[in-house]
């Protein structure tokens, strides 16, 4: 039998499904993080080059995957959002930036606190670092803009157009390391190479970043839950379900 | 096993502050982030509460008149 | 039609004579202030020229996209754009365009000038200037969409500065690095033909999101 | 051929009307009163296509006017509260310009008759920032002299402007009626025109 | 009388809370640009640091010049305050001053942070946000006469800074000289006690002038 | 009180009016009337002391205002073509600041009580720039009901308001003209106030 997708892209049949969903990805992040934390300190050996710093890999590898496909995926929303006038797609979209930024403030917080080890400096202006920070800028950007529109459909519509545009960062700071030699390690997974890791390190990594997958999908839930109240706040089904829950 | 007692753990090889540093900062921002979307859950509901008062209001005022 | 909107801009522009030459001085004065507050080593200047140039170029088209459609804007003449039974992406391509002219091309013609003050050698400054022909319309054109984006919000002028400046990177990096390659000796074509892949990119889409942006900021 | 089926416009977290229906021939003239935010200008803005009704729509010769696009544009003309003038450019410059984004060239001398018409003369080569604000005002007008467009939305045309110009734009109006022309109007002063038909729509 | 101005243009600000984070974030980003462009060897950037630094400061300051009064003039806001029975000095004393929290301080809290990047030792960052607490509120007070002569001409964003920035540039050199001499192991003493010196005689002439700068715009 | 004498107003090449000569007493009212672009604002904004006239002097209980300076703007409130009120603030953040300005600061529940009175009720947390335009014009002249000052200088106040807001604002001319005020007004709408002693002042 087929779902009936447009029943869920009603805000209010989202609040509900989502409500019951996000328990089912906090256990599933929960989970998956002690699995990787476990991997990642007590399975995993030392790196004989770079002794026990690498293990920051477990949080800034995964951290910067995330800062860039929920870039991807934010625009993908709010494009859809443009396209078709759909509210559910933006506020989803709008939920995801906040989580977005901070993956990718971590990647940068991270980042720098195992460059200073390993190259002996907080931060070098290499192509990829500073590719990152300017994903930094764009969510901050989007975030601004849409704090600026006081209009929630214009602030949809205007943060669309701009996370678009924004897009074409993702593949430079992808291809970076390739564009230019830089300090930064290459891209050790990929899909036609064999990795070039421990595999106890990569199952590790590869873990962690599940685990921060389940997180973002709970947070952003969870936004788009508070978005959706916001805004719906005059609806009769708001009022009726505050009252439920007043009554609870 | 890869550590021999806690303070090896903690030291991490000389790394303790880099690597702790990072788990910590994560751990902030994750705690950071729910409070904050918790915090405005809260206050959205207040707010809800204040719309659902006046609006009764107005449907006795309305039903009275 | 594209060319009452260029028209008039350029009309606006010299009933202000000083608009033109202002964004022209903003640009001069930032690459003059760098070997003030540098120093004067001249080797160290050398290898920043490039650099310095291209940031001031970068932000005195900055500067001047606030005035773009806020204008327009207020006056209500926006208002009547979005009315009129033209398209609305060509009249944006000629406000982008009379942008360029006003504000790139003097940049493009003084940028050899300020160029010899850091004694950049004659391959140098051709470089510098071929890069600045074809970088500067890509900032008009990108900069028209922050502008139309940020119509009408309080602080807009600094809001635009936030969201382009991060579009505006790739340029900078290879319209500089176009330079730096040639006074290092070497070749500069993969450079230009990227310069000439954002120009032609945002020539097609640039248009039709500040279109977009205008309408969803005019609602 | 314009017409409105059971308009409803929101504003914040505000009704401002509801359930507006109407529908104008050519010749006919729709006069909207009512107090300060009632919601007159919202309705106007949304005939023209500015804003979006929150239900209900609008037809123009029988098809919505959003998949009429430029279709539409080019049978109106639409002043608002602001002039849509430059304050640097002179008036005949500035009428000239906005009867060309508008979609009708013309040369200066039809702008400068224009303008003498409607009482500028002598001003038409002063910057308008300058004139008076009835000045300014009746430069706006004055694309109406020119344009040929059947149908006109003005808001508030007659703020500002002295009683020998109101007369003037009276005169303008019904003749444009007359010609089969259609008007939307709103205005807080008393004023009669003289139409094939006359709708009041009064907004609360 | 005073306090009113600061609150309300403080209110202002808040209002948009994006706008004090914006003038921040185009500091930053004006700071990050140059390594971009210049290229990223920590030597040569470390001795651009601190006139990169006070470049952008004395930008991000120059940028929010515009809104300092214009929004007042359009709005009408201005010609109430001239026919305020207060002293006009004082309230634009209070205006340079708003400005100076909303555009300065954050500079200055945020300079440490980005003089890390270019990797200047603690000593040099020290010096570098002192001479900023001192040079910021300079910068405020001669903007302001700038802003006020330009009220209400076209272009007048571009326009006040061909008239700040040679002004500001006495500011720039010493405020950076103050970094450079500490960095290269000098005395910097006499750097700030010029810095200190301009600040009072701005804090005495600056509103006079724009009072009076004001005045004559309005006529 | 307020004297004007031989008054002479030039702008461009053009003298827009000379021999002005007027005197208004406390209870005075003083309608300036003439098409557009006669003067009446110019003439308006010479009296404030906003410009000077090139001949004639203007002189407050028998000084010339450029003398007194601050004194006389501490007896004058001025509302122009111009608001004077911020989009972005709310209704009554602009009403507080721009009387303390003014020299009179109040308190919120003053400021909403003046808001209401003219006729705001429910707006008052709104940022101004989602007003309509006669909301913004009542925003303005809500300052007329706080503060305390003689001499009041009004261009235009009626533009944008609706017939009830008229209404409301000649009962508060009129309340303070009894009290011992004083009133400068331009208007292109016919308006009866009853006053101790209204001259007509009329530019052409
Ligand atoms: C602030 C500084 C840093 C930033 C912004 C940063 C950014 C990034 C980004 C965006 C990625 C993901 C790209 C991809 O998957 O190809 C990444 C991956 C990675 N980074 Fe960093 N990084 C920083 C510092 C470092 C340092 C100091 C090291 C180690 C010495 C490091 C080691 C790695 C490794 C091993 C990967 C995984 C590459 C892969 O397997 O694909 N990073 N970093
Ligand atoms: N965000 C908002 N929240 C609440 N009310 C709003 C909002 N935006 C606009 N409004 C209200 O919508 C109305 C807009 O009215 P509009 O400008 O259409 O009035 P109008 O009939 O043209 O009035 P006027 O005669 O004064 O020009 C105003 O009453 C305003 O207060
Ligand atoms: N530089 C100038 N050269 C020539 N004429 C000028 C110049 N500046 C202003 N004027 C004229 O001065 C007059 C100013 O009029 P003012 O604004 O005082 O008129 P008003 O009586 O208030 O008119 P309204 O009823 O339209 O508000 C206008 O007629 C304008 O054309
Ligand atoms: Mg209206
Ligand atoms: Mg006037």
């Amino acid at each position: 039998m087929a779902i009936n997708w447009f029943k869920y892209s009603s805000p209010a049949s989202f609040y509900s499904l989502a409500g019951k969903m996000i328990p089912i990805f906090v256990i599933a992040a929960t989970i998956f993080l002690i699995a990787g934390l476990y991997i990642g300190f007590f399975v995993a050996p030392t790196d004989f080059q770079q002794g026990e710093a690498y293990r920051i890999i477990f949080i800034h590898v995964p951290a910067a995957w995330m800062s860039m496909f929920l870039y991807v995926v934010m625009a993908f929303w709010a494009g859809i959002g443009l396209a078709f006038n759909t509210r559910l797609s933006s506020m989803v979209a709008t939920a995801i930036a906040p989580t977005g930024a901070m993956f990718t403030f971590l990647a940068l917080w991270t980042g720098s606190l195992w460059g200073k080890p390993m190259w002996g400096t907080w931060w070098v202006w290499d192509a990829r670092l500073t590719s990152e920070l300017i994903l930094l800028f764009l969510y901050i950007g989007f975030m601004s803009l849409q704090a600026a529109i006081d209009d929630p459909r214009r602030a949809d519509k205007a943060g669309a157009i701009l996370a678009l545009v924004g897009v074409i960062n993702i593949p430079i700071i992808y291809f970076s390391v390739q564009w230019w030699n830089t300090l930064h390690q290459g891209a050790s997974v990929s899909l036609n190479q064999s990795p070039t890791m421990a595999t106890t390190m990569l199952w590790g990594m590869l873990i962690m970043a599940l685990a921060s997958w389940m997180y973002s999908i709970a947070m952003t839930l969870m936004r788009t839950r508070v978005i959706i109240l916001e805004r719906e706040s005059h609806t009769a089904w708001v009022s009726e379900l505050h009252q439920k829950e007043i009554a609870r | 096993m890869n550590w021999e007692s806690w303070s090896d753990f903690f030291s991490m090889g000389g790394y303790g502050v880099y690597v702790w540093g990072s788990y910590f900062m994560t751990i902030v921002c994750i705690a950071g982030e729910i409070i904050l979307i918790l915090k405005r859950r809260r206050t959205l509901h207040k707010h809800l509460g204040l719309i659902h008062e006046s609006t009764e209001k107005e449907i006795k005022n309305e039903t009275t008149s | 039609m594209f060319w009452w909107i260029i028209k008039r801009d350029i009309l606006l522009a010299m009933r202000r004579r000083s608009d033109v030459l202002t964004t022209l001085f903003f640009f001069v004065i930032v690459v003059s202030l760098f070997p003030l507050s540098v120093g004067p080593e001249i080797n160290m200047l050398r290898t920043m020229a490039p650099g310095v140039v291209w940031v001031a170029a970068l932000l005195a088209s900055m500067l001047s996209l606030g005035r773009m459609f806020s204008g327009d804007y207020q006056d209500g003449t926006l208002e009547q754009m979005l009315l009129s039974p033209h398209s609305l992406s060509l009249l944006v391509l000629g406000k982008a365009f009379a942008h360029w002219l006003v504000s790139g091309v003097p940049l493009v013609l003084m940028a050899p000038v300020l160029g010899i003050q850091y004694d950049l050698s004659v391959d140098a400054l051709l470089v510098l200037t071929a890069s600045l022909l074809l970088g500067t319309p890509v900032l008009s054109l990108i900069g028209a969409i922050g502008a139309a984006l940020t119509l009408g919000l309080r602080g807009g002028g600094v809001l635009v500065s936030l969201l382009v400046l991060p579009l505006y990177i790739p340029v900078l990096i290879f319209g500089s690095g176009a330079v730096e390659a040639s006074a290092a000796g070497l070749g500069y074509d993969a450079h230009f033909s990227l310069l000439g892949a954002f120009f032609l990119v945002s020539l097609v889409f640039a248009p039709w999101a500040v279109a977009s942006s205008l309408r969803i900021s005019m609602e | 051929m314009l017409q409105g089926s059971n308009l409803v416009c929101i504003r914040g977290d505000r009704r401002l009307f509801r359930d507006i229906n109407f529908s104008l021939e050519a010749g006919g003239l729709m006069q909207v009163g009512g107090p300060n935010g009632s919601g007159k200008t919202s309705l106007l803005r949304m005939l023209c296509g500015l804003s979006a009704p929150a239900h209900g729509d609008i037809r123009w010769c029988g098809e919505t006017i959003r998949s009429l696009g430029e279709v539409y544009y080019r049978a109106l003309t639409y002043l608002g509260h602001l002039s849509g003038t430059k304050d640097d450019l002179t008036a005949i410059e500035n009428l000239r310009i906005s009867s060309a984004l508008a979609g009708t060239e013309i040369d200066e001398k039809k702008a400068r008759d224009a303008l003498r018409h409607i009482g500028l003369k002598g001003r038409e080569l002063l910057p308008v920032k300058v004139l008076s604000q009835g000045q300014k005002k009746r430069v706006a007008l004055a694309r109406l002299l020119v344009c040929d467009t059947p149908l006109w939305i003005l808001d508030e045309p007659l703020a500002a402007l002295d009683i020998h110009a109101i007369k003037l734009i009276k005169e303008l109006l019904e003749k444009h009626l007359i010609q089969g022309g259609m008007v939307v109007m709103t205005t807080h002063q008393e004023i009669d025109i003289a139409a094939a038909a006359t709708h009041k729509l009064q907004l609360t």
